[in-house]
């Protein structure tokens, strides 16, 4: 793939990437070299770790922990808060010179407006903010606003209304109805969903006759969810007309392809970089022999044709 | 302190095992050849070590560098669990992922005389510091075990330290004790500690002196899932606040490590 | 572990059982050499493909696909009807001198009855029902039943009322209110709960860039569901009083005590028996050795000590 | 017809690799020390094969059983897709998971002559069958495949078996056309055909003669999970209702088979 090859590129909610591998929250750390070019060849966009209006210093106790072909993860939206987000790691953020999008995680909405209004004084450095209704690992907020359709249109129509530009809402797979999450999102304002965020599993360390986590429960990710983000998808994606992000376990070139092929117009990837520094140059040259063995000019004919 | 160099990982690279050698039981010593990260590599970094195409076990071990030269590096490890077991059954000619080389590792002495303190597989990574210390810098290395199983090990460990001191708590190998008999009741201003081991002895050795903690540098093990500083996952308490002990790590200095808040 | 060893036994609403390890529905068929003690070794129970009042041809097409540490499938509850399983299948299955439970699909409710009274009529020989209210992979009915408290209540009480012997609930992940769905069925009558089912997901071929399977969605199994399973077995034991029996990637010994440890007194394994014959007896010889390193003299001295 | 003996998996046994050896850019043939499956396999029996302790790729892949002697079986395969590819980088040493010998497979003939005809890797069960048929039974070996990229698989199955006759859709290798052309107008009563390899190539021979189509033996594929006829997922529809491929088969004989039911 050469930078001028735009069989790749994807608009999702109006922010444009030359490739629809966007770098998953929560994954990707501020240090200055990993936002060089070199380090990020194939990556069409990154989201940044949650930012909340105060500092977070996360949750206590062990944070990570490896399941057969996945991983839980109770991090805890550890952040420096805005103001800090703002000063000291945004300009690093846009040295790549890729397009990103802010992950505001969604809190009372007395935080949620005050995060969205700083962030709205500098947005025309910020393609989008990808608003979180998803963490499962806080106890205040967090999840509980994406379980419903009710508590997601009331987080992304307060969002909407402080923040102007392109809304990306990341929905939560533990939502028992996320049709109806997806629909409420899209009809208060979002431009695009992310399908989805990790799912509520949990360890016992058996030497220890304990709960792994402090919280008990933690977040699923890594390809042993990937079957049920797929589903996810593929049921979203009959339900809205805005751009899905889709996301969980994708791994491989096959497995972004399959993302799309159910509906997704592009993919973000989380554990995998955990993994494979070339994940996202993997899959793209992997799409771009797909699209020239079949003929095809652009990703975008894909989107849905499984359907 | 210890955060003058870049620890970024420099990237993701395949190695070739060159051979596998069984130390004890449940210890084991692998050569592979990775020409970037043996170059790279500096005592105290360390590789994440993955099978490559499988996702189970799905994320890299953090294992320490024992000694690169040439296109080769060696790890040393004990079985503990899932990884560790499918590593001690490898052969050579097979490939490994390895992401590295990565941490701050123990930097160059601030004093003129360097004590490496052990605890069993806490010797990988000082083993390395050991054999590349500048010519001008005085060091022992003192070595603690539990019991008589560790034989073979330290027999190995004196092949490549001669000088090495042993410690074992049943003293069927060397004195009869921990390392911490080894050492003096004062750390004297030329003299700093570098040790890797078990946590209760580095947490031992880091509230040990009242005075001179700043010289002591401990290399810290933690859950990691990423060695790169994006999942937070490896977090401590410093008094500087959260540090990674992937990227900010694994070497502290005893000092700034809050010792109460380390479980284990 | 000799048979006279009791260390292991369970009582899982009246059943005894000499290990914990309870073969899963719909993996063990009915070939009678392996219904041969030498085949069983380490298994405590085991429970019969799901039983339907008429004869069912399952699902055509793909029915299995291999996800990362886990399966999807889609049988589609294919078996011989109640009739040819009391004829052909039972003696078989009683060969073995195991306890056994007969996994009884629940369809609409002249069916449920009728499948529940011709077993009726013959329960000093059947040890247990299992009523599955969570088959993923069939429409009328199958796991609609458990999703919602109601509904699982009202399945649960038709069987309490024309099955009289022990009756096992086989509870479906895919509920937005599991503990709410045990109650119910705790409250309608249940002597034991399994906990749970497979969960909700799909596949996508790309080579033909269709889904998998022709009912799109299938069922996820394996090592990959085990922390999302775990999750669902703690969330139960905190609300019902009735045993519980958890099911879902248990591979290990450990797998299991971490089950036993979060609240269940014995486990389902499924996908294990795929990959391992081994497995009961591996996972019986972990526990018996587990206890004898902590020196105890029951596994039920473990149930729920994570809590 | 083919079901006299049982065929439930004797169980799941430890194989060594002994030695790998590459045939062509894609095929590669393993023996593997496994003396149980050796003593009891027959032909066209198989084994589902994985590595232990390891859940990704998680389930066992079948693959026909194309010789047993001593202690030693060998398979041979083409690589598509992931555990092919783990298995194709396999070093003598490794261990790995067996479940078999398992399947009907082809039985006794029943008549005075056996025309096998195979596709590519079709062979595989053949070169067994081939090789244990009794003596006093004549014999035909037909193989058949796409293109020159094939050469060196002909060449190693010419040495297998010396009366080989090949087909190829170039022309290049053997014959020009598929190996239909090398099959007679009719089926005689002494002659019985045995046939593995792509469907649509089974499927053209299932359905070529309006006689004796109880005398062709298909060894069919689908996409199995257990092997032990437990999980239902390798069923295909025949004349008497739904049957497992893994149990129940892979042999049929063609007339039994609903053939426009099976895909692919
Ligand atoms: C910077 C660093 C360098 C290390 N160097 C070495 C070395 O040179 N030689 C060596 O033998 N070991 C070393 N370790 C420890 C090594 O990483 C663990 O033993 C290894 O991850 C265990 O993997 P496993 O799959 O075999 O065990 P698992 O199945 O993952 O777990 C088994 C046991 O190991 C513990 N464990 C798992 N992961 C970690 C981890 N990341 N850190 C600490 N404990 C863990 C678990 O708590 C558990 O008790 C190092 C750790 C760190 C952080
Ligand atoms: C009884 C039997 C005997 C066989 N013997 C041989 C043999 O001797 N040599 C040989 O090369 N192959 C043989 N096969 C086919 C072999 O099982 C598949 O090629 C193998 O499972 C692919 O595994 P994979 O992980 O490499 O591919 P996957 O990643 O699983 O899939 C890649 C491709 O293989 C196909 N595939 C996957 N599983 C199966 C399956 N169970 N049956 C058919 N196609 C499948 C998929 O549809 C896909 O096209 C046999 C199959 C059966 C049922
Ligand atoms: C360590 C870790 C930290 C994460 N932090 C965040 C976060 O701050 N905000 C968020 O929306 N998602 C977060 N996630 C979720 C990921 O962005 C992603 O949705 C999830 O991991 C599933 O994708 P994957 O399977 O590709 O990892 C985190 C995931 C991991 C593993
Ligand atoms: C092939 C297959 C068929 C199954 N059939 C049934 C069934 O008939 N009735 C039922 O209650 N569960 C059925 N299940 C679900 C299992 O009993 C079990 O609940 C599930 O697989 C999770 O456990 P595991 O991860 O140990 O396999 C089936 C599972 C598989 C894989
Ligand atoms: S291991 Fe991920 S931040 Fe250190
Ligand atoms: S593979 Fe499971 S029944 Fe045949």
């Amino acid at each position: 793939m050469t930078s001028k090859d735009k069989s790749l590129s994807v608009n999702i909610g109006g922010v444009l990437l030359d490739s629809p591998i966007v770098i998953a929250s929560g994954v990707w750390p501020y240090e200055e070299e990993l936002w060089s070019p070199e380090r990020l060849k194939g990556v069409g966009a990154l989201s940044t770790k949650a930012v909340t209006l105060e500092p977070r210093i996360g949750n206590p106790g062990t944070r990570v922990w490896e399941t057969p072909s996945g991983m839980l993860n109770s991090i805890g939206l550890q952040n420096g808060g805005v103001d800090t987000f703002i000063k000291e790691y945004l300009p690093i953020v846009r040295k790549s010179g890729l397009p990103f999008v802010v992950n505001v995680a969604v809190e009372r909405p007395a935080e949620t407006e005050a995060t969205l209004k700083r962030l709205n004084e500098i947005r025309e450095i910020i393609p989008a903010v990808e608003l979180n209704v998803s963490c499962p690992n806080v106890d205040d907020g967090g999840m509980c606003w994406g379980l419903f359709p009710e508590s997601a249109a009331q987080a992304v129509s307060l969002a909407r209304e402080f923040w102007k530009g392109s809304l990306w809402v990341k929905l939560t797979p533990q939502s028992p109805d996320i049709r109806g999450v997806a629909s409420a999102a899209e009809d208060a304002g979002a431009d695009a969903l992310v399908v989805a965020n990790t799912w509520l599993g949990m360890a016992i360390d058996t030497r220890t006759a304990r709960p792994v986590f402090e919280r008990t429960c933690a977040g699923l990710s890594g390809p042993a969810v990937f079957p049920l983000a797929l589903k996810a998808v593929w049921d979203v994606a009959s339900t809205v007309n805005i751009p899905i992000v889709g996301c969980g376990g994708v791994f491989s070139y096959q497995d972004c392809l399959a993302m799309i092929m159910a509906g997704a117009s592009a993919v973000e990837i989380g554990t995998a970089m955990f993994i494979d520094f070339e994940t996202p140059a993997r899959i793209c040259n992997g799409l771009a022999g797909y699209l020239e063995e079949k003929v095809l000019s652009n990703l975008r004919e894909l989107v849905g044709i499984a359907r | 302190m210890f955060d003058g160099e870049s620890s970024i990982p420099a990237g993701d690279f395949k190695g070739t095992v060159r051979d596998i050698r069984q130390i004890t039981e449940t210890v084991f010593s692998i050569h592979i050849a990775c020409p970037v990260i043996s170059r790279l590599a500096r005592p105290g970094q360390f590789i994440m070590i993955r099978f490559p195409n499988r996702s189970d076990p799905l994320l890299g071990r953090p294992l320490a560098v024992s000694s690169a030269g040439g296109d080769d590096i060696s790890i040393c490890f004990q079985v503990v669990g899932k990884m560790t077991a499918l590593l001690s059954r490898i052969l050579p000619g097979e490939i490994l992922s390895l992401r590295g080389p990565m941490g701050n590792g123990f930097g160059l002495p601030s004093s003129t005389m360097v004590t490496m303190v052990a605890g069993a597989l806490g010797a990988a990574p000082l083993i390395f510091a050991y054999n590349r210390m500048p010519q001008n810098i005085g060091k022992n290395f003192i070595l603690g075990v539990a019991d008589r199983s560790w034989y073979p090990f330290c027999e190995w460990i004196k092949k490549l330290i001669p000088e090495v001191r042993f410690f074992s708590e049943d003293g069927i190998i060397g004195k009869k004790g921990t390392v911490l008999n080894g050492l003096g009741e004062e750390l004297s201003p030329e003299e700093e500690i570098w040790t890797c081991g078990p946590l209760p002895m580095m947490r031992a050795i880091g509230q040990k002196y009242t005075r001179g903690r700043e010289r002591i540098r401990v290399s810290l093990e933690t859950r990691m899932a990423c060695g790169m500083g994006g999942c937070q996952g490896c977090v401590i308490n410093t008094l500087k606040g959260k540090k990674r002990v992937c990227v900010d790590g694994p070497v502290f200095s005893a000092e700034e490590v809050c010792w109460d808040d380390l479980k284990g």
